[in-house]
């Protein structure tokens, strides 16, 4: 067992390198160095050079062989821009903002508790909500409030996030008053994001959950319990709803580490200073050292919240043992 | 029961295959058949949209879409322009149609780049195990730890803005669920007795992995393409709205997005009109994967859930 | 007295890094140098701020003497010792002016000194030495200070610019302690001599200054245009500043957001989205009633900038050409392209919100002439003559018979408004026959692709640092090339003869006729097609008094007063 | 058992049809049969032949749909299990008619302890037990399970198949019903642990005194168990008798291929007796 | 010469585990076994699920790798023989499975799986010969040469398991491994699929191995038969000595535990 979670904890590190790798492969080699940015309006090439050096954009990409040829040390390779940069996360040092000059590891930790605040209600909710429903749907199995369901979340599905942010902040806080229009106050200004989120959302967990329980509702042991005499409710409730948790259990959990990268709709239009809007700004403006950040921790905890899943299937399924 | 069933069936006069008896579960859902025409009447206009693009690029004169009216800009809807007109006077109604003829481009050409990438290298997997499994699912869980958004717009950046980065973005992003299934797939087959007949009668790897088991997850295929195609749609609104979408033609996420201003002057029509023609391709797309999945391969687990 | 207002994402309050206006705009509140603009005075004047009175130059235009007021203390900081705030001396200028040049700072304001000022240039040579602390102790000839209040600034040569820059937040007093102190952090810790102190800042979302109970004080002008005593921007003259004692900033990513929260009061100033013109603005380009009846105020400036579209001279088919014949026909190419530009349409699509550009300089500035005709106004006659002589009769290809098809970089993307204006230059292409295509890139990819001369047409502009015309006409200077400014690598002998020339000379008559003379020289050779220049409509809530619009408005706020409402 | 002569079930012409897309499906065609308190029925027949579907109708397990309930009676006890409201079909469901499947595998839930599966089937019909936990291992003991008291904490995958297969036996008798259903109870136990489990159904059999309806195909492991013998076919009952008679005098021509098509040991090698259902159909007039 | 030979025959599959997965055990399928067949024997492998002997028909076929010891068919030493060496020796071998709904590819009509081993080994025969012998050989397992173009889940159990037998016979082989091929079946359909398979033998002169649990069936079928447990033969003797003289305690077992006859 100790021995699974530690191989499992290890993986963490191909699959960081290897996004490390794609994203750096995206923006440095094929994006070009942002020396010329990061120099002003106003910079002379002079000064472009030197700042070039400053962050080691001169080095070589990946493998700094000609200086290992010269010293004669394999070490030497690894003086490159990748490796510098592997170097650098493996200590968990995500250098400064290009655009904003602030240190990463600063601007994570401001930023993750507003995308928090929102999302994890968000998720909450819709997990609760989704389940209770995905329950009534397999309760009335085959009924029309069954299908009822299922059509409403397949229409809700069938709208763009961005219209029911548009319409939610147009008719409800500005025409109607009922929300404050943008803002990160008080819990009352999250009410308005978390119900768009949430609504945004249902549909496809809803349809989710309602095929995993259904799934459930045909196997043999609900024939044994029906056969014991248990009543619909406690077949569902106790028998079918354990055995459901395995899947919806993966699928939440895999969930987890989008809560931290937060939602990028959201926080822009109602101004959520999180982590989502942090990574849209980041985007335009080319900010490499902030979206390395957060592509490698995002990875990280993706990883791990893989792990968790597994862990969590064996404490939730006991067929399952762990070698 | 099955016995039974399959007794008579193997009386019935045309052989059945897997599609037909599909076919036959398919239509029984009323739903599913009405959505199914919603699509025809979609496919109709795209194709519709497609021959007034290339009539007016084969005579190299400027399509009838694109012919603006400076005088006649942001007008109200009017027997001319059912829907009003945009910022430069084009007709909004030609605009939507347009649209449809994007939003079937960007499906079907980054379909046509995940469907080959997701089923070999998922095909690939499942089937030979060990080490190209390991690597392979080493590759989907490096690009599937980057949030899709982020990825595609890298992708962007790299081949270029507009369709094509879009298309290749798109579509080396969402292999991976197809890849997952196949493999999962293909791992189930494997296993299965008539692989073993293949190979005892001496046919190669290659011939078991296409010729035997690929005809039996071929119709994963078509449920994900089904289910993927109003994800593109709804994806690209948001890349629209990131402005990595589409530049010089019209599309409903760049249409959405530019009425999303003028909603405030009680311009709903535009933003109404884009709306409901993505919903209902949207709305009819979904409901038929859903009633595929549940004819073709009821147990399938497609991945589900938003894309923001 | 709060006020709420708007404020974008910044770099942080590091005035060495306040490269762009929302940064600049911030430092100033906290920060102040030794000269400021003035308030209400067009146009624009230099007015001392940090210093006792205008310096004194000396003879041959080399040496610059400033005295520094007395008694001007930093803010109350725990970077001080017992936290109380020091006293402002002219070594404080002196250290805030080498770490404009430390390369280890990374500044992006260090041409404000570079090859200008004694010494520096070698300065910042040894400051790149990454093995060691940049050493501060180290002397820089051209800064001197004889005594604690006064400072001593020598060039190289003459540096008419100097009392411009030295308006600008590169060159604010910062005091050592709280550099040594924050380290790493102290963009987020301001401590400057200023009107204001930043009381609370959320990344992202909002700022929150206090008025700084410390400050040396500063009166509201007493003098101002014509005209400005009937709007009532003298009512307040005398009075000591900062008016308002709380600025609350938010900052509203989404322009539809930003917009819905003017109109329900919650921030007290808005642009106007070309969207929305027509429901505020009516044909005479003044308020409609409806907006007039909310009491919101509604203010026109012309804004000093300018937007172009650049060619890129390296590009086989706009370019500057090979050979001599190549030459000629590139630039009839480019000039009917120019003259395909309906200007008129442009402004009307844009409300008349900007003013057709004839030219570089900017309105505002010495040089520009209302009066004076762009060579390459909105012509279709002449266009397709042009084009027709260029080889390219009817937008095709005289050899092969192709179309000609050329390819525009916008930045923006995203922006519903700049890719409407996108589509309006394909059609204005179109009219003479070129198909253009637009593309779209993030701001970063922009810059991207200017920096490796990788367009073929691009759209840009530029926003006046100070009120000259050099500092535009830097634009087309050769050796300003990608990466540098000149983003359009445009080269001519003759302009960058004229550009070195004009680079020392001190404002004079003279020196604007060899600016339009460079300006005249460049619009033949048309690197690029002149579009407009921009005027800014702002709305204010009524209860906000003394806003007066400016080109250079960073340090206003002290300004302000809010009414009760 | 006090009342031995009386009839603890009558199913009367009972007709269970599937509704598919190659339309109907008769399951059970109308079948009559009974059952004495006590008796052991096997009721034999081949993959479709309805015998399972039977079985599970006797307290309308069948799903409705696909199935529909076309008619006929099922008596038991007295009442109409058919017409039994839902609460009081629960009542007699593992109470009085409990249940074992051929997979006991899939039928025992994986995700609950032995202790409270057995529990709860004690729990939902003898509310005044109170120990429960001793009486699931006075069941389990009961069932032949060694250390039940151990075996309790266990999940199901953790025993083997014919453990399992007592577990379900003991959930079956939790409540001391009147009649056990087995359906195909052995097929998916390997052939000595097959006849382990037949050997404790008949020893229970003898010990409670409860009512056993044997589903099966095999008709070689009914011949020690059963009191009566009812062959299937295609949803109808071809031959309905006391199981020495059935065995050794058969009528039906179906009945007789069935019981010589089967390969027994010390035969070698001689041609097996094959059944061509066809002409069996054609003789049940269908 | 006997047809096949295994000597020393090992399956072991690993068990990996640890943190770099290394291999910490190995489960032994099948551990030692030796046996023999002669041309035109049928002989009988029984044993109980998970005693290995599914894998001894597999490791014999090269469908699974042999750990270690020695398979020789017809003097070839094939234990590590490559995939070509293997190809025209797999015309001789074939194999028949349990599953009758696995074992068919549910994609393919009946005429391709039939067809498809000639597609492999008699690569000259055209498409019309091809035809001709699928229906030959559907004909002769007892099936209707029209239903060549159907599909296999339109065919019951039975039918179907006729069609793998003729898929088997498609390459006209000598030896056959039947691995379970009447375990899912129902007695009556069970009872005519062993009397076809008995009938080939006579006709094609073909040799089994017989592969099942259920004694009866093995015994009625085999000529010899190995008792097989925990992945060794723990009993080879003649059809008539095991059940009459069964030596090994868990053959008495197995024998006891068929239901008397009635």
């Amino acid at each position: 067992m100790t021995a699974y979670i530690i191989r499992r904890l290890l993986t963490v590190i191909p699959i960081t390198l290897g996004v490390l790798l794609l994203v750096f492969f995206i923006y440095r080699v094929i994006g070009g160095d942002p020396a010329a940015r990061l120099a002003g309006k106003n910079a002379t090439p002079q000064k472009i050079e030197q700042i070039r050096k400053q962050y080691g954009f001169d080095k070589p990409k990946f493998f700094n062989w000609q200086e290992a040829a010269k010293t004669g040390s394999p070490a030497a390779a690894f003086d490159s821009q990748f490796w510098h940069l592997v170097g650098q996360f493996a200590q968990l040092d995500f250098g400064k903002s290009l655009q904003s000059n602030q240190r990463i590891s600063r601007m994570l930790a401001d930023g993750v508790v507003p995308s928090l605040c929102v999302t994890t209600p968000i998720f909450l909710v819709e997990l609760s909500v989704a389940i209770a429903l995905a329950l009534i749907c397999a309760f009335y199995r085959g009924t029309r409030i069954d299908r009822t369901f299922v059509v409403v979340s397949i229409v809700a599905m069938s709208i763009s996030g961005l219209v029911y942010i548009m319409m939610g902040q147009y008719f409800f806080a500005f025409r109607l008053r009922w929300f404050p229009v943008w803002g990160f106050e008080s819990p009352a200004f999250l009410l308005l994001p978390v119900a768009i989120g949430v609504i945004a959302g249902i549909g496809g967990s809803l349809r989710f959950y309602r095929t995993i329980m259904l799934d459930e509702m045909y196997q043999d042991y609900v024939r044994t319990a029906f056969a014991k005499g248990c009543s619909q409710r406690e077949v569902l409730f106790k028998h079918v709803l354990k055995n459901a948790a395995i899947p919806i259990l993966t699928n939440v959990v895999v969930a987890i580490p989008f809560l931290y990268t937060g939602s990028l709709m959201l926080e822009s239009f109602f101004g959520i200073p999180g982590l989502g809007r942090m990574t849209v700004d980041a985007i335009y403006t080319g900010d490499e050292p902030v979206l390395f950040a957060m592509v490698f921790i995002g990875s990280v905890i993706f990883v791990i919240a893989n792990l968790v899943t597994d862990l969590l299937y064996t404490w939730a399924d006991p067929r399952i043992r762990l070698q | 029961m099955t016995a039974t069933a399959a007794n008579s069936a193997a009386l019935a006069a045309k052989p059945q295959t897997l599609w037909s008896t599909a076919w036959r579960q398919f239509r029984r859902n009323r739903l599913a058949a009405a959505c199914l025409w919603i699509i025809v009447i979609y496919v109709g206009i795209w194709l519709y949209a497609e021959s007034v693009y290339w009539t007016a690029y084969l005579r190299d004169v400027v399509p009838s879409y694109k012919v603006t009216d400076f005088d006649a800009r942001n007008a109200a809807p009017s027997l001319r322009h059912w829907l009003g007109t945009d910022f430069t006077g084009r007709d909004n109604v030609a605009q939507l149609i347009q649209g449809v003829r994007i939003a079937f481009e960007i499906a079907i050409l980054s379909s046509a780049i995940l469907i080959p990438l997701g089923f070999l290298l998922g095909a690939l997997a499942g089937y030979f195990g060990r080490w190209v499994d390991n690597a392979i699912i080493w590759l989907y869980s490096v690009v599937d730890s980057v949030p899709s958004i982020l990825s595609i717009i890298s992708i962007s950046y790299v081949v270029g803005r507009g369709m094509k980065g879009i298309v290749i973005g798109m579509g080396l992003v969402a292999w991976v669920g197809l890849c997952r299934l196949i493999r999962g797939e293909y791992l189930k087959h494997k296993q299965r007795a008539y692989v073993a007949a293949a190979r005892a009668l001496g046919a190669g790897h290659l011939t078991v992995m296409l010729r035997h088991i690929a005809p039996n997850v071929l119709h994963i295929v078509i449920i994900t393409f089904t289910l993927l195609f109003p994800r593109f749609i709804l994806t690209e609104v948001i890349l629209s709205y990131l402005g990595v979408g589409i530049a010089n033609e019209p599309s409903w996420g760049v249409m959405i997005n530019d009425a999303k201003q003028r909603l405030w002057l009680g311009v709903w029509w535009e933003l109404g009109g884009a709306t409901a023609a993505m919903f209902f391709l949207v709305l009819a797309l979904n409901i038929v994967g859903d009633a595929l999945r549940d004819a073709l391969d009821p147990k399938l687990k497609t991945a589900e859930g938003s894309a923001t | 007295m709060v006020y709420y207002g708007e404020g974008g994402d910044i770099k942080g309050f590091d005035p060495v890094k306040a490269s762009d206006t929302e940064t600049a705009a911030q430092v100033c509140k906290v920060y102040e140098g030794l000269l400021e603009y003035d308030y209400l005075v067009r146009p624009y004047r230099v007015v001392p701020r940090l210093a006792v009175a205008m310096p004194d130059i000396s003879p041959d235009g080399l040496t610059y003497t400033f005295r520094i007021k007395k008694g001007v203390r930093f803010q109350d900081d725990p970077c001080f010792p017992d936290g109380k705030g020091r006293e402002l001396v002219a070594d404080d200028f002196i250290y805030a002016f080498k770490r404009v040049m430390d390369a280890k700072t990374l500044s992006t304001g260090s041409w404000i000194f570079a090859e200008h000022v004694v010494g520096v240039d070698e300065w910042a040579k040894a400051s790149e030495d990454q093995s060691k602390p940049t050493d501060y102790s180290r002397p820089i000839a051209g800064f001197e200070a004889p005594d604690r209040h006064t400072l001593r600034i020598r060039v190289t040569k003459p540096y008419p610019q100097l009392l411009w820059v030295l308006t600008m937040q590169y060159a604010f007093a910062t005091p050592r302690e709280a550099v040594e102190h924050y380290k790493d952090d102290f963009l987020n810790h301001p401590v400057g001599t200023g009107p204001y102190r930043l009381k609370e800042w959320r990344r992202n979302y909002r700022m929150e200054y206090e008025r700084n109970p410390t400050f040396h004080g500063q009166r509201y002008p007493a003098e101002g245009e014509p005209g400005d005593r009937e709007k009532g921007l003298l009512e307040d003259a005398g009075k000591p500043l900062p008016i308002i004692d709380r600025v609350i900033l938010y900052n509203v990513r989404e322009y539809y957001t930003r917009w819905q929260m003017f109109l329900a009061g919650q921030i007290y100033s808005a642009g106007i989205s070309k969207d929305y013109f027509n429901k505020v603005i009516n044909q005479d380009l003044d308020l409609t009633p409806e907006m007039s009846r909310l009491g919101i105020k509604l203010h026109k400036t012309p804004e000093m900038d300018v937007f172009y579209i650049g060619f890129n001279w390296e590009d086989p088919v706009v370019g500057g050409g090979k050979t001599l014949e190549e030459a000629a026909r590139h630039r009839k190419l480019r000039q009917a392209f120019a003259c395909a530009i309906n200007q008129k349409q442009l402004s009307e699509f844009n409300n008349g919100r900007v003013t057709p550009a004839s030219g570089p300089i900017t309105p505002g500035i010495a040089g520009y002439d209302p009066a004076r005709q762009y060579p390459w106004r909105f012509n279709l006659d002449l266009a397709r003559e042009l084009l027709a002589e260029a080889g390219y009769p009817d937008g095709k290809d005289a050899r092969t018979g192709q179309r000609l098809r050329l390819t525009l970089d916008m930045g923006g993307a995203g922006d519903a408004e700049m890719r409407q204006m996108g589509q309006l230059m394909v059609d204005f292409a179109r009219a003479i026959g070129i198909e253009l295509t637009m593309n779209f890139s993030l701001q970063a990819e922009h810059w991207r692709k200017l920096e490796h001369k990788e367009s073929q047409l691009f759209t840009s502009g530029w926003v006046m640092d100070y009120p000259d015309a050099q500092n535009v006409l830097q634009l087309w200077y050769g050796p300003n090339e990608s990466p540098g400014v000149n983003h359009c690598n445009y080269k001519n002998p003759e302009f960058d003869k004229l550009y070195q020339r004009i680079l020392t000379m001190q404002e004079s008559p003279e020196r604007t006729a060899l600016s339009q003379q460079m300006v005249d020289v460049m619009l033949a050779d048309c690197p690029c097609a002149f579009l407009y220049h921009r005027l800014l409509y702002g709305l204010m809530q009524p209860w906000v008094a003394n806003f007066k619009p400016h080109d250079f408005p960073y340090p206003n706020t002290k300004f302000y007063r809010v009414k009760p409402h | 058992m006090e009342n031995t002569n009386q009839t603890l079930l009558d199913v009367r012409d009972l007709r269970i049809s599937f509704f598919t897309d190659e339309g109907e499906v008769r399951a059970v065609d109308g079948i009559s049969f009974s059952m004495k308190p006590g008796e052991t029925l096997a009721v034999v027949g081949e993959s479709g032949s309805g015998k399972s579907v039977t079985a599970m109708a006797l307290t309308r397990l069948v799903p409705s749909p696909p199935a529909r309930y076309l008619g006929g009676e099922i008596i038991f006890k007295g009442r109409d299990t058919l017409k039994l409201s839902p609460e009081e079909l629960r009542r007699v469901r593992g109470a009085q008619i409990s249940y074992i499947f051929q997979e006991p595998s899939t039928s025992l839930n994986p995700v609950f302890q032995i202790r409270s599966q057995i529990a709860e089937a004690i729990e939902l019909h003898r509310r005044d037990v109170k120990d429960v936990d001793a009486e699931a291992e006075r069941l389990l003991t009961l069932v032949g399970i060694r250390d039940a008291r151990l075996r309790m904490g266990d999940y199901p995958h953790q025993l083997s198949g014919g453990m399992q297969q007592r577990v379900m036996i003991a959930m079956a008798l939790a409540c001391n019903p009147s009649l056990l259903v087995a359906d195909e109870p052995t097929t998916a136990l390997d052939v000595t642990i097959q006849a382990q489990i037949m050997e404790l159904l008949k020893e229970l059999k003898q010990k409670l005194g409860m009512a056993i309806m044997l589903i099966t195909h095999n008709f070689s492991i009914v011949a020690d168990i059963a009191d009566n013998i009812a062959v299937m076919f295609r949803g109808k009952i071809v031959e309905y008798g006391p199981t020495q008679r059935v065995l050794h005098e058969p009528q039906h021509p179906y009945t007789k291929a069935l019981l010589e098509c089967i390969p027994r040991l010390g035969a070698h090698k001689h041609r097996l007796k094959t059944i061509n259902h066809a002409e069996i159909e054609a003789a049940l007039g269908r | 010469m006997p047809l096949l030979e295994v000597k020393n025959l090992k399956v072991y599959f690993p068990i990996m585990g640890g943190v770099i997965r290394h291999k910490i055990g190995e489960v032994k399928a099948v551990d030692d076994v030796s046996f023999a067949i002669e041309p035109g024997e049928t002989v009988g492998l029984v044993g109980e699920s998970g005693s290995g002997k599914t894998t001894i028909g597999r490791a014999i076929l090269r469908l699974l790798e042999p750990t270690a010891g020695e398979v020789r068919f017809d003097g070839h030493d094939i234990t590590h023989a490559s995939e070509r060496e293997l190809r025209p020796l797999r015309k001789q071998m074939q194999m028949v499975f349990q599953d009758p709904f696995g074992s068919l590819n549910p994609r393919m009509t009946i005429a391709s799986i039939v067809g498809e081993a000639m597609k492999i080994h008699f690569r000259q025969m055209d498409r019309n010969a091809r035809r001709d012998r699928i229906a030959e050989l559907l004909r002769r397992v007892g099936l209707k040469p029209e239903h060549m173009n159907r599909y296999p889940h339109e065919f019951s159990g039975g039918q179907r398991q006729r069609i793998g037998i003729a898929r088997a016979l498609a390459v006209e082989p000598k030896f056959i491994v039947c691995d379970e091929p009447v375990s899912a079946l129902d007695v009556s359909v069970q009872a005519a699929i062993i009397n076809l398979l008995q009938d080939l033998q006579e006709q094609y002169r073909l040799t089994y191995l017989f592969i099942a649990h259920d004694l009866a069936v093995v015994e009625h079928i085999s000529d010899r038969v190995l008792v097989m447990t925990q992945g060794k033969i723990v009993e080879a003797a003649s059809s008539e000595e095991i059940y009459e003289r069964p030596q090994h305690p868990y053959t008495q077992k197995l024998i006891a535990a068929v239901p008397k006859a009635f």
